[in-house]
């Protein structure tokens, strides 16, 4: 079932000068219920932008101009027993709710998507290191967030209850009453793990979990992310530039480049049948344990400046298989299989299915082959026309 | 020839490129200084009075000398006991003379009086606060790369002192050792106000050390000096204008209010002075012309200084 | 020093010297200030403009008087204690000189001496001698006892006067010590008609004032007191006192109350005869049930709260800004009254060529009073002439030809040389006064464009020729170089400029608190004058204490201006203490254990005056001062007093005159056209004062 | 929950009291390097020479420097201020009158200053750039900007010359007829408060502000921060209760220096209001050269401000948790 529909999202940022930054273009994607979503790409692709957009957490000069992210739930104003959002609601054209119950958290207010952080979807900020508040315990501040959600809850109650989160993800439940100081780094970010399921979400957006953790403790992590969602069944929506991460525990993902997804599908398919060139030089640019000998080629040039971004395909730039298609505008998703199989370039009508944003999709051989060279990336003069 | 034309155009490159950064920097520090309409509004005050400082007979409607009813000496008349009796006189435009700021009540112009103390003003300012930048930031910056040695704490230790002075009284003993001049004022605020720059610059300096380039100068073998001086130093500059606006504006203030304690030198042109003598021949509630001006003036001035020093902050502070 | 007429006056006389140096640093205060109006009183002449004439109000009988109230008063400074013998502070004075009475008592319009606490006295030379070949004298007094007892009932007994002045003559407390110095014992007296007897060690020719003007001290309070100095009388019952008040609320920094209606016990001396004979005086008081005093920190609060009607007068003058406005006020008055003091400019005559006398004359000549008096004083000033007030006729050379005060051509020697336009000095006059040797000696003649009749004593000058030959030639000085008054040509004393002889040139020193607008704007305009002339002037700002230290104790100066108040009606302290060169520091006696020369002793004389042959009034103060006949003494004096003027070692710049001002909607009594109404009077005034519409017309 | 460790108290306290240490003897030097002395004032011309040799000798004055020196060191250990030439009296007596006095004006302007000057400093930090806090912020540096002395006068004008609604002068009612209690005095004291308190106030926030905003500021960026809002937690709790409680730290360092401060405030506001305090009297001493007045009254304010300075480490401590002290020292 889909927990999370992004239809067609547009976020920019305002500018000084009247102009914007396209931050995220047209972005469309689901994430279905239980399952692990990546969102892959250098930094300054929009990844973080696009997470952070979906419960209005961007910076305030950040706004979504276009588009819907239609979630399974809603307000608990709007709720019905079971959960389900009531028919009035549904029938009321003024309130953001769907037919089948999707509510369009895009069209919330402010106070009211305050009321869908964290117990809908909560979140792993990047930075988990500082997300605690050096000046209030650790207990205190899960016991906050329950209490923020669900006020009817005894104060000792939520006390156990994150004591007992604690204990989920490692930590000895008597470090509740610990500052963060006290906590080594790996604990900090196990903390905000437990933290963030403190109000049971249904989704779980963690931004680069792991960069900041050495590698012994960023495997752990991922893995308590794992059981976290075993345990719940929580979707978890993961943003890294961490390719490798991405296959490491994404059922699917998509591969963000200058506000737009270039590549989305299985997680699977996309690093075995990689299908977009921008793909294939991320995965150049990152060792994987099991081929030694593999060389590390970076993607020359650097990601473009979003501020009023021309026509044509974002990476068109730094692509050495751009062709004069690619200026005119920015490719569609097309679907994968279906260039392979029939050699037509079709959008994707389904948003789960393997699609890439290039024009040359019907040539993925060729494309693939000279990917692995490393003079394609290196000797390429690009030529603006 | 040719070889030594190329030198000469190699130095030439090399010189453009050590000072492009520098010149873009500060082309793009000035345009992010006059994004802030506070900066640039405190840059046009601190401009019109520099004019007045500087030529003061272009703006003043009079001389100093000027008397009203009199006019500019020499004088044909004294003045009459009924003449007398009018002043301090409100603003007058013409009829019985012109006094756009009335005068005061020895009948010189009130708004010539306070042209001609804007150099007063300036210099006060300007002097105190590049004194206390100067005993400040070395201190600061030589406290700061000793960080945690006994120079540091002397230093430290010596600050903390001289915090527990309190600064206006501490201020009168000065003034009463050294005498009344304006210079000794200015070194009265200078020695007490040098304790935030130097606090402040430590604190930078204290991070500045630990960056990279100065840890490289130090493996590559440079002198102490030459690192706090040529590393570090151009780094804190931009900070300690900061600091020195903002002791200026200190300074001017301070310097009113030894003037209103009786404490400055009365025979110099003032706004603190024209403050005090207006308190001292009690016209402070009858005069509302020779009252508020030199108020006025000395708070345009003093927030002239912070709003270019609070600008710059912006400006130089790396996290905007 | 010592000469005044209460033991009040005494303090603030000091405090001229530095003692009150506290209420000068801040608040501005008295003494050769910035107020004062013309007086109108006899014998005077108005120079100002005529101002609204407030005039006492006729003296009532007591019998009419309702008696009650409450009388608020306002100090610009508060009493630092109110011990009587170890505060040096007017403001204490206004507090202790209500609670304390002495053996004599002054009268405040013609400054005989009358009786008070001692009934009557005599005094006769003895063959002994004192010390210094001085005859020595025994005087000897009755003591009042009836009507009279302490302030908390406790009986008085003339064996308590004799135990009081052995006491202090024991202690000798700094206030009273020139005083007591002069008394070798004092006993109960061997003689029927008499309680006591004093013996002085030289003839002291104003003993009634100077010996019997000590407070008398309560035996019963102060017995076990072994330092006076750390004496707290009001946290000992008291003060214990023998005038009419008692001290009931004392909050140091803020408010005190003194209450006559509580007094315990008898008190009869503001009825004795000789008050009712004084003109203007009440006899019978006090009036009032009590005297409020509140302490302002700055006179401009204390003038507020006058003009608001939160006090009903304050400590002597109102300043002069505010006087057109206590004019224009319903129910306030302004009680006119002179200086009892003058503002001046000194000389170090240890210096060339203020060691001559032509040379400090011109200084004279170059001070334009018009502009000081009537423009920067706005009037509200006398023009200053000799070291004695005008209001103290007795002692004032004019009397001694029934010469027109401060008018009489006489008096104005020194005058401004005014030039072709208004305000500007004749500076060829003056030139040719120098190069030509002239000088004012006494005779009569035209000095610099300008008749001078002659001395009116006879005195002349103690120098007969002028010391140095005075030339005139290009401007080399930078001071005068850079002056505004751009003058053509620059002084030379005997060949060489004054920047050359004394290191830079003469320096004036200002003092800041005191009048600073006003003495600043003439101190600007005296020293261009003189740089017009080719002088080489330069004023120098000092905060009060600093200028004191340099004049007083080190004698390092060059001239400076200050003021004096509270100066003797008698004249023959005031001269000893400013003029005599007992006074003077010579710098030859070296003081402490390591300091070569005497630096910090104060002596009152720092202009040497004394020192020297050619400037020197010694043997005529001296005369003056132990003479025990009144009328050869006032001769001396006056003669004194204008052999000061002539030799010149300080000019007078101004008296004040003093505008004090009351509520008269609410009360009434007030004794005016005496010196110091407000301060130096207080205590007469506060013994008549009382409510309106009652007892007067 | 104290994370000081006694030890590093002790260590402060012995640190602070050699600080004060050598700011007395700073003060000794200072004071007699003034020009003058307070024995002038009480030196007749006509005593003689051994009179003013007990004078001197009363006052210690015949010692050579350094035993005064020594003498005013081992006097000011054992709480003994001496007496004060002008005042004759305790100095003791006379700091214990006139303090409480200060601290009452200065205190309640330092309460309302750090009051409003971090609520204020915490609004323009959170939305700094906005034009609110532009605007906001330019007009408090103009307040900043005014002589003090100035502003209390154009205060004194308006309430109390034109209006009349309030006393100019004063602490108290000197002479009052209502009955002496508890809160007739407290309800006297603050309306004679009102105006200084208001001038003083006028001015005073906004160094505090000058402090928190860009302390509010860098907060901001702070993951905490971010998180509190992710939680769902209202804009309103996430500034109070997570941005403003951490930018506050840095304030209470201020607030010391504030407290510097308020020692120059005192000595020209209670001057302009008549205020018998400890500003008056430190002038006052220092112009009559009462140096045993002067010197004590700098120690106290010296001390004062040494206490304070510990008196936050303390505070620290409970402001940020981070904070041990005592420990790797």
């Amino acid at each position: 079932m889909t927990l999370l529909e992004v239809e067609d999202l547009s976020v920019r940022y305002a500018v000084d000068d009247d102009s914007a930054v396209h931050a995220v273009d047209h972005v469309s994607f689901d994430v279905e219920a239980g399952e692990t979503y990546g969102l892959v790409g250098e930094s300054g692709c929009g990844k973080t932008t696009l997470a952070k957009s979906l419960i209005h957490l961007l910076d305030s000069n950040g706004y979504v101009e276009s588009g819907h992210v239609w979630y399974d739930g809603t307000l608990p104003a709007w709720e019905d027993d079971h959960g389900e959002a009531k028919q009035a609601v549904i029938d009321d054209p003024d309130k953001p709710v769907r037919g089948d119950g999707k509510t369009d958290l895009a069209a919330l207010s402010n106070s009211q998507i305050r009321d869908v952080r964290w117990r809908d979807i909560a979140l792993i900020p990047q930075s988990a290191m500082n997300a605690l508040n050096p000046v209030y315990k650790v207990g205190d501040q899960i016991t906050e967030a329950i209490l923020r959600h669900e006020p009817e809850t005894p104060k000792q109650e939520a006390d156990d209850r994150a004591r007992d989160l604690l204990e989920r993800v490692g930590i000895e439940p008597e470090r509740a009453d610990d500052y963060a100081h006290q906590f080594s780094g790996g604990m900090k970010q196990r903390a905000v793990i437990a933290m963030a399921m403190a109000c049971n979400p249904d989704m779980l957006i963690a931004d680069e979990p792991t960069t900041a953790l050495d590698v012994i403790i960023q495997d752990r992590i991922l893995e308590e992310l794992e059981a976290i969602q075993e345990e719940f069944g929580v979707s978890i929506l993961v943003i890294s530039h961490d390719i490798s991460v991405m296959a490491e525990i994404c059922d699917r993902m998509a591969v963000m480049y200058g506000g737009k997804i270039m590549e989305s599908g299985r997680t699977r398919d996309i690093f075995e049948e990689t299908s977009n060139p921008y793909t294939l030089g991320l995965k150049n640019s990152f060792p994987t344990i099991t081929e030694a000998d593999q060389e590390l080629v970076s993607i020359p040039g650097t990601p473009p400046t979003l501020r009023d971004p021309e026509e044509g395909c974002r990476f068109r730039a730094r692509c050495p298989f751009a062709i004069e298609e690619c200026h005119s505008s920015h490719p569609p998703m097309y679907d994968v299989e279906e260039a392979i199989e029939t050699g037509r370039l079709v959008e994707a009508a389904d948003q789960r299915a393997h699609r890439s944003a290039c024009y040359r999709v019907d040539e993925l051989d060729t494309i693939r082959t000279q990917a692995t060279k490393e003079e394609t990336w290196t000797e390429q003069t690009i030529e603006s026309r | 020839m040719a070889t030594e034309r190329s030198d000469d155009r190699s130095t030439l490159e090399a010189a453009r490129k050590r000072w492009e950064p520098r010149f873009e920097r500060l082309r793009s520090g000035w345009s992010r200084f006059t994004e802030h309409r506070m900066g640039v509004v405190g840059l046009f005050i601190f401009v019109v009075y520099v004019l007045w400082a500087l030529f003061p007979g272009v703006f003043a409607p009079h001389s100093t000398q000027w008397v009203a009813y009199l006019g500019e000496p020499p004088f044909d008349a004294r003045l009459s006991a009924e003449q007398i009796e009018t002043l301090p006189h409100p603003p007058a435009f013409g009829d019985p003379f012109f006094a756009p700021l009335g005068t005061n009540s020895d009948g010189q112009g009130v708004l010539t009086l306070l042209i001609y103390s804007a150099y007063n003003a300036m210099y006060i300012g300007l002097a105190a606060g590049l004194l206390s930048t100067l005993v400040g930031v070395p201190l600061g910056l030589i406290s700061g790369f000793y960080g945690d040695t006994w120079i540091d704490e002397t230093i430290q230790r010596f600050v903390d002192i001289m915090y527990g002075l309190p600064f206006l009284p501490f201020l009168i003993v000065l003034v009463a050792i050294r005498g009344m001049s304006t210079t000794n004022i200015i070194i009265g605020i200078a020695v007490t106000s040098w304790l935030n720059n130097c606090i402040v610059i430590r604190g930078e300096t204290l991070s500045l050390k630990e960056r990279s380039y100065v840890e490289s100068a130090k493996v590559a073998g440079a002198s102490d000096t030459r690192i706090i001086f040529r590393h570090i130093m151009p780094n804190v500059l931009p900070l300690s204008f900061v600091y020195l606006a903002q002791d200026a504006a200190g300074a001017i203030l301070a310097q009113a209010s030894l003037a209103y304690l009786g404490l400055a030198d009365f025979t110099s042109l003032s706004w603190g002075i024209m403050l005090r003598n207006i308190q001292n021949s009690g016209y402070v509630f009858q005069a509302w012309w020779w009252l508020i001006p030199p108020g006025l003036a000395l708070m345009l001035l003093a927030a002239a200084f912070y709003f270019i020093g609070f600008s710059m902050e912006d400006v130089t502070n790396p996290q905007q | 020093m010592s000469d005044n007429q209460t033991d009040s006056g005494r303090r603030r006389f000091m405090k001229g010297t530095g003692v009150a140096a506290v209420s000068l640093g801040l608040a501005g205060c008295s003494g050769g200030g910035d107020e004062g109006t013309e007086t109108t009183s006899e014998g005077t002449t108005s120079e100002g403009t005529e101002t609204t004439e407030s005039t006492p109000t006729e003296a009532g009988s007591a019998e009419d008087i309702e008696e009650g109230g409450i009388f608020n008063f306002g100090m610009g400074q508060p009493p630092n204690n109110i011990n009587p013998i170890a505060s040096s502070s007017a403001y204490s004075g206004v507090i202790t000189d209500r609670i304390y009475e002495s053996g004599a008592a002054i009268d405040p319009v013609n400054f005989e001496m009358h009786p008070n606490v001692f009934t009557d006295w005599t005094s006769e030379e003895m063959d002994e001698t004192g010390d210094d070949d001085q005859p020595n004298v025994r005087l000897l007094f009755n003591v009042r006892t009836d009507g009279l007892t302490w302030n908390d009932g406790t009986e008085f007994t003339a064996e308590q006067v004799v135990w009081s002045y052995n006491y202090l003559l024991e202690q000798m407390p700094g206030a009273y010590v020139a005083s007591l110095n002069a008394i070798d014992e004092v006993s109960m007296s061997d003689e029927s008609d008499w309680d006591c007897e004093m013996i002085l060690n030289s003839p002291v020719g104003t003993f009634a004032f100077d010996q019997f003007g000590i407070p008398i001290l309560p035996k019963h309070k102060w017995e076990g007191v072994s330092d006076f100095s750390t004496y707290q009388p009001y946290e000992n019952d008291g003060p214990v006192g023998l005038g009419p008040g008692v001290v009931t609320q004392y909050q140091p920094d803020t408010s005190i109350e003194v209450s006559f209606a509580e007094r315990e016990g008898e008190y009869n001396l503001a009825s004795l005869p000789w008050r009712e004979e004084v003109n203007g005086i009440i006899a019978g008081g006090p009036f009032i049930d009590a005297m409020r005093i509140s302490v302002y920190s700055s006179e401009s609060a204390l003038t507020q709260a006058f003009l608001e009607g939160e006090i009903d007068s304050l400590y002597d003058n109102i300043r002069t800004s505010s006087i057109d406005e206590v004019e224009n006020t319903d129910g306030v008055e302004l009680v006119d009254g002179f200086d009892t003091g003058y503002s001046h400019v000194s000389f170090n005559l240890r210096r060339t060529p203020l060691d001559d006398l032509p040379f400090r004359q011109v200084l004279g000549f170059a001070f334009d009073d018009v502009y000081w008096v009537q423009q920067l004083q706005r009037g509200y000033a006398q023009k200053g002439d000799f070291v004695m007030p005008p209001g103290y006729t007795a002692v004032r050379p004019e009397t001694s030809n029934n010469a027109e005060l401060l008018t009489a051509p006489a008096t104005n020697a020194f005058d401004f040389r005014q030039g072709d336009s208004p305000g500007a000095v004749d500076v060829d006059g003056v030139r040719s006064f120098l190069t030509e040797g002239q000088m004012i000696t006494g005779e009569g003649g035209t000095y610099a464009g300008f008749d001078y009749p002659g001395s009116l004593t006879g005195v002349t000058a103690s120098q007969t020729e002028p010391k140095h030959e005075y030339t005139f030639g290009p401007v080399e000085s930078s001071v005068l170089r850079q002056s505004d008054a751009d003058p053509d040509q620059e002084i030379r004393v005997d060949g060489e400029t004054i920047t050359s002889i004394n290191d830079g040139p003469l320096t004036m020193f200002v003092d800041p608190p005191q009048d600073s607008p006003q003495m600043a704007k003439m101190t600007e305009n005296w020293v261009s004058m003189l740089q017009q002339i080719g002088i080489p002037v330069e004023q120098q700002v000092l905060s009060f204490n600093t200028a004191l230290t340099r004049v007083y104790s080190e004698e390092n100066f060059d001239m400076f201006e200050m003021g004096w108040v509270n100066l003797s009606p008698f004249a023959t302290n005031t001269l000893y203490g400013l003029f005599h060169s007992d006074n003077a520091d010579d710098h030859s006696v070296a003081e402490g254990d390591d300091e070569e020369n005497n630096t910090s002793t104060s002596l009152n004389n720092p202009m040497g005056y004394g020192l020297f042959e050619d400037a020197t009034a010694d043997d005529l103060i001296s005369t003056a001062r132990t003479s025990l006949d009144t009328e050869a003494r006032n001769a001396a004096a006056r003669e004194a007093v204008e052999k000061i003027y002539l030799d010149f070692p300080t000019m007078v710049t101004m008296y004040n005159v003093v505008k004090w001002p009351v509520n008269s909607a609410e009360w009434d009594g007030f004794l005016g056209d005496i010196p110091g109404p407000g301060s130096t009077y207080l205590g007469v005034q506060m013994l008549q004062v009382h409510q309106a519409g009652s007892g007067s017309e | 929950m104290t994370r000081i460790s006694g030890r590093y108290l002790a260590k402060r306290i012995v640190v602070s009291y050699l600080t004060l240490l050598v700011i007395m003897s700073l003060l000794f030097v200072l004071l007699r390097s003034m020009p003058g002395s307070f024995i002038t004032s009480m030196i007749n011309p006509q005593m003689t020479r051994e009179q003013i040799e007990r004078i001197r000798e009363t006052w210690g004055l015949n010692e050579p420097l350094w035993r005064q020196y020594v003498q005013f060191m081992i006097n000011y250990q054992t709480g003994d201020f001496g007496r004060s030439p002008t005042y004759s009296t305790a100095v003791s007596e006379l700091m214990l009158r006139r303090l409480p006095r200060t601290l009452i004006l200065f205190g309640s302007t330092f309460i309302v200053g750090y009051i409003v000057g971090p609520l204020v400093g915490m609004y323009l930090g959170w939305w700094r750039g906005s034009n609110k806090d532009k605007s906001i912020f330019s007009s408090s540096l103009l307040m900043y900007s005014m002589p003090s002395f100035w502003i209390a006068w154009l205060f004194i004008w308006l309430f109390n010359y034109h209006l009349g609604w309030l006393p100019s002068s004063y602490m108290f009612t000197q002479f009052p007829e209502f009955e002496w209690t508890a809160f007739t005095v407290m309800r006297d004291v603050l309306y004679h408060l009102a105006l200084p308190l208001l001038s003083v106030s006028f001015i005073g926030w906004v160094g505090a502000m000058l402090i928190m905003r860009p302390s509010m500021n860098n907060v901001t960026e702070e993951g905490y921060v971010f998180l509190a809002r992710a939680k769902g937690l209202s804009e309103r709790t996430v500034m109070l209760k997570h941005a403003a409680r951490n930018a506050l730290i840095p304030v209470a360092t201020g607030a010391i220096v504030g407290l510097a401060f308020i020692i120059d405030g005192a000595v020209v506001i209670e001057n302009v209001f008549s205020w018998p305090g400890m500003g008056q009297l430190i002038v006052n001493a220092v112009l009559s050269r009462d140096f045993p007045v002067a010197q004590a009254a700098f120690f106290v304010i010296a001390a004062l401000i040494v206490v304070m300075r510990l008196f936050t480490d303390v505070v620290y401590t409970y402001l940020d948790p981070r904070i041990k002290f005592g420990e790797g020292e």
